[in-house]
């Protein structure tokens, strides 16, 4: 593992011992069966303790897990070799941040869109750690309007910390840019579904979020604002970052109580890196099962219910009445 | 992204008193008793001074021609947010300081005799933020607009979400940005009138959605807050970055209209375009 | 006047002996009137035996001359103070060598789209000499995709040397700015007319030449190159653009009969810029003229006939029969 | 915008024998018999040449599937274009050279057992340049795929608009622009495939308006020739400007494909897509 948790820590001591018990026995050709399978059953008894009471602030680290699946992987998991990506914005550039294409979940073909992280520094400073420009999300409505076009279905990865502040990206309308994707999502005439696999970070993950269903991974965030910004924010000491991540209740569960997605994918007990494939089957499964009722529906009424579900949105009150949802 | 880090952004006028305060931009001594007689704007270099919001209202609108929609909608606190103040307390201060219950304020009125729809946000409320009272009453003005058929303006002034209503605050960029999808089906014109300082969530939504984009002069607009940019790239920014005229020359607003000019436009556009 | 051409030298030789008797009769008090009228029926006649006669590379002069009424000296001759400029693409920058905006002509409202050059060099140098960059076109596109929501007419004033031929515009794809631009002129729901006013430069003219009629004024030009650089290659001599203006067959009597233009406009003697009005004039007339039934036509026959009208243009034959037009 | 200039503008080759030429990449000398087997690579660097229009629809087709549409199409000379030749005796030279009638060729054909409309230039003939008669049979193969309901494949080679056809060439961009409009109406894949070199008219219409676009490696890829932007900018061009990769990096295209992968990525691109 490239990336170790402070939480995770006993974890990996016993990992350790375990492994070296192994190789003890092996070398020495003694039976430690016994110890070993005793190490294991704490192990997993651990990760279940550990992993099944994160704090938000540390369900954030599990998200950002370098060797967390990106939505390359998810891609070369499910759609094999099917996947075609397609690239640029046909305007200025093309973002490496942004990944886009067609490929295949079984029978369906479908547009596939995501944001890309890498798994270490270089790959990540060649995607900018996930950080779209403003010609990430102009390429992705591109390739949304040819999935309009040909009418397949679109599937969306969200995993960023955000879209990408800097000189650049003003200059060239990065408000723009992820005000009318959002704009466009939420009119395109094929189902649409999204799936929050890592980092669902303020604007620039919405701007690609407008879904039919969006799901989310059990350890994924997805929230308005980093709690490293809200912390330097609101309480005016970054060090704060756990209050403030506890305050904004980003986590799938806080999300799903208030009715933002629709469903979480369970995880392997420690993050979805330990078993890429057990999550991919878990999004494979969703989208055979999603799919074809939605492709089903009149493309009118698929609008029609994509707008209501965001139009709902929100928690205000009015004098006359008590409480509106 | 958040309304917060833009009032800690933005150039702080000097203490003001009770009777008067410094132009942000050429110092002069301003009389708070002139300022609404001179639309505040600086009497010596004609620095156009954030407005509040009934100044704003009579400005754009016919005399006594607006009326206001929603007017009751408060906020909730569906997080229990806490920060060093709990946040219905602070939505206390704002509504007690403002005269306002939230950060947007919307109506129909007439403008030289058209009758439209329109929002405009404070951003004397909580940085003009946006939660899900400012997403709601967008959302009905334009659903309102369509209902009527008339053309909607928006004055934009706000700093971003609101962080205090987390992910309740991110959707409102959906809602309202899909509204304005449906004012481009209904064929109805959609104004963005963008003022100092406009950023974050709210540039990044039905801010930047207009069919015309109109700023005042020396407006700060633009996704990210300065400060944020130069954290993140270590470097200085360049003078005028994020200010209307840059805008203007990267194409994303259409004009730049002194405050007097704004209604005369506002009119003449709306003859052409319906 | 601020350009004079060698063939116009014979006339304003007269024209400023005239000027001579006419300050000589003033200040002395004597009457010239009989030579002074000599003189202004001869430079009537000298007018007309000339621009009557003009040739091919002449007319080119013409058309590019400075003080050659622009987009913006027309629009404000005919929509007055009615006129609001729309500037930016929304994407990149705002392009001054191309005018976006709506105004009204007499009593009908539309969207504006020009060309824009200077009368000076200043000027000239801020508007490019009117050669948009690929943030024109993606401007222009964006002020009739408002034209076509709105179901105002679009008028269109072509006067370019052409698309700008430099690094950023390659690098921000002029070539798909410019086809994309004439693609989804062909397919916009509301009439379109076009004026070629001085200068037609080959694709960056036809980028916003789709029009359901296209007009020309005498002396405007329309080329697939100009004529220096078809001179350039295939007479291997830049000198040789007298020759290629004349093979090249740009000017407005040529096109009418080839059937790519509907009417031409006459010009004063001496060219519009003797008499920007009378040729604003024209323009509106025909404007007022045209437009209600183009705008009382279905916008699918709108479309079909415009389709049709491009559709039939280019010359071929078939083995079997002899000739197709 | 000329196809001529494009001719002078690119890289040239030594003087070629009848029996081998030398890779304009590497300097490599290929026997020019042994070109076809080896899809016109070079054996040494992989440097793609040009392909003759023949091979290259043997390399994109099913086995003797490609059944040819127009192919008695001609140019008329509806100007009297005469430079330092006549324009008829240009073409009779061409089609005496090349074997064709004109610049494109166009048909019906089988890509791994799927039908396609297929249309290929050929810049042997008159540096590729478009003419009525390569904007009519380009029309004529967009219109019988939306009749058929059928996806379309063009591979582009031309440096542009045909000057001795004066403003008839001009407006075989708007017809075949018009065109692909239908097609997208219709929703029916059109990918455009760009070979060296694609400039002028013809990048500047059909070419640039695929919903694909796959570019060759190395291929020179623009609006105006390199010459003309020297001539303009008076500097000199960056290296690798408007080649494959450049348009790459820069937006304009989805993929840069080796020639040996073109056939299976059409392949699969329209088994997702249809
Ligand atoms: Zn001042
Ligand atoms: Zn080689």
């Amino acid at each position: 593992m490239s990336q170790e948790f402070e939480f995770e820590k006993p974890i990996i001591e016993l990992e350790k011992r375990l492994s070296d018990l192994r190789s003890l026995s092996e070398e020495g050709n003694i039976d430690l069966s016994r110890e070993i399978s005793a190490i294991a059953e704490k192990i997993e008894a651990m990760k279940s303790d550990i992993f099944h009471s994160l704090e938000p602030w540390q369900v954030a680290q599990v998200a950002r897990h370098l060797d967390r699946p990106s939505t390359l992987d998810y891609v070369k998991l499910l759609c094999g070799d099917s996947f075609v990506e397609l690239k640029g914005d046909r305007l200025f550039a093309d973002d490496p941040a942004m990944i886009c294409g067609f490929g295949r979940f079984g029978s369906i073909a479908t547009a596939i869109i995501g944001h890309q992280k890498g798994h270490d520094t270089e790959e990540n400073i060649y995607r900018n750690f996930g950080m779209p420009h403003p010609e990430g999300y102009r390429k992705s409505r591109r390739v949304m309007h040819l999935a309009e076009k040909f009418r397949k279905p679109i599937i969306v990865f969200i995993d960023t910390p955000g879209a990408f502040p800097g000189i650049g990206a003003e200059e060239r309308g990065q408000s723009e840019a992820i005000a009318r994707s959002i704009m466009e999502m939420s009119r395109m005439r094929v189902p649409i579904l999204c799936f929050i696999i890592g980092e669902g970070g303020s604007g620039g993950a919405l701007a690609v979020g407008i879904g039919d269903r969006v799901y989310m991974l059990e350890h994924a965030i997805y929230s308005v604002i980093s709690a490293e910004g809200c912390a330097a924010i609101l309480w005016k000491d970054g060090a704060k970052a756990r209050d403030a991540a506890a305050a904004l209740k980003f986590r799938s569960t806080d999300l799903l109580e208030a009715g933002i997605i629709d469903a979480i994918l369970p995880e392997p007990l420690g993050g979805a890196h330990r078993n890429a494939e057990f999550v991919a089957n878990a999004i494979g499964d969703i989208i055979q099962k999603e799919l074809p009722s939605l492709m089903a529906l009149p493309a009118d009424l698929l609008l029609k219910k994509r707008y209501e579900k965001f139009r709902a949105m929100g928690k205000f009150k009015l004098e006359q009445d008590s409480e509106h949802a | 992204m958040s309304w917060f880090s833009r009032l800690t952004g933005s150039k702080k006028p000097d203490i003001p008193s009770d009777l008067w305060k410094k132009c942000p931009n050429c110092g002069e001594v301003l009389i708070n008793k002139d300022l609404p007689r001179n639309l505040f704007l600086c009497s010596k270099c004609d620095h156009h001074l954030r407005m509040p919001i009934w100044d704003r209202i009579a400005l754009l609108t016919d005399d006594n021609s607006f009326v206001e929609f929603d007017s009751d909608m408060e906020s909730q606190d569906p997080l229990n947010f806490i920060d060093s103040a709990a946040y219905p307390d602070r939505i206390k201060k704002a509504v007690e300081s403002t005269d306002s219950f939230e950060a947007v304020t919307v109506g129909e009125a007439r403008l030289e005799g058209r009758e439209i729809m329109l929002g405009v946000m404070n951003f004397d409320f909580m940085g003009g933020s946006m939660g899900s009272v400012v997403g709601e009453k967008l959302t009905r003005l334009m659903e309102r607009a369509i209902e009527r058929r008339m053309p909607t303006v928006i004055v934009s002034a706000s700093g971003g979400a609101r962080m205090q209503e987390g992910i309740y605050s991110l959707m409102q960029m959906a809602k309202t940005s899909q509204a304005v999808a449906l004012l481009n089906e209904a064929g109805l014109p959609y104004v963005s009138l963008l003022t100092d300082p406009t950023t974050g969530g709210v540039s990044a939504s039905f801010a930047m959605l207009g069919d015309v984009h109109i700023a005042e002069p020396e407006a700060l607009i633009g996704f990210a807050g300065p400060r944020v940019i130069e954290q993140t790239i270590r470097q200085k920014l360049p003078e005028g970055f994020q200010r209307s005229d840059f805008l203007l020359s990267h194409g994303h607003i259409d004009m730049v209209i002194h405050r007097r000019q704004l209604k005369p436009t506002l009119s003449k556009l709306f003859s052409l375009l319906l």
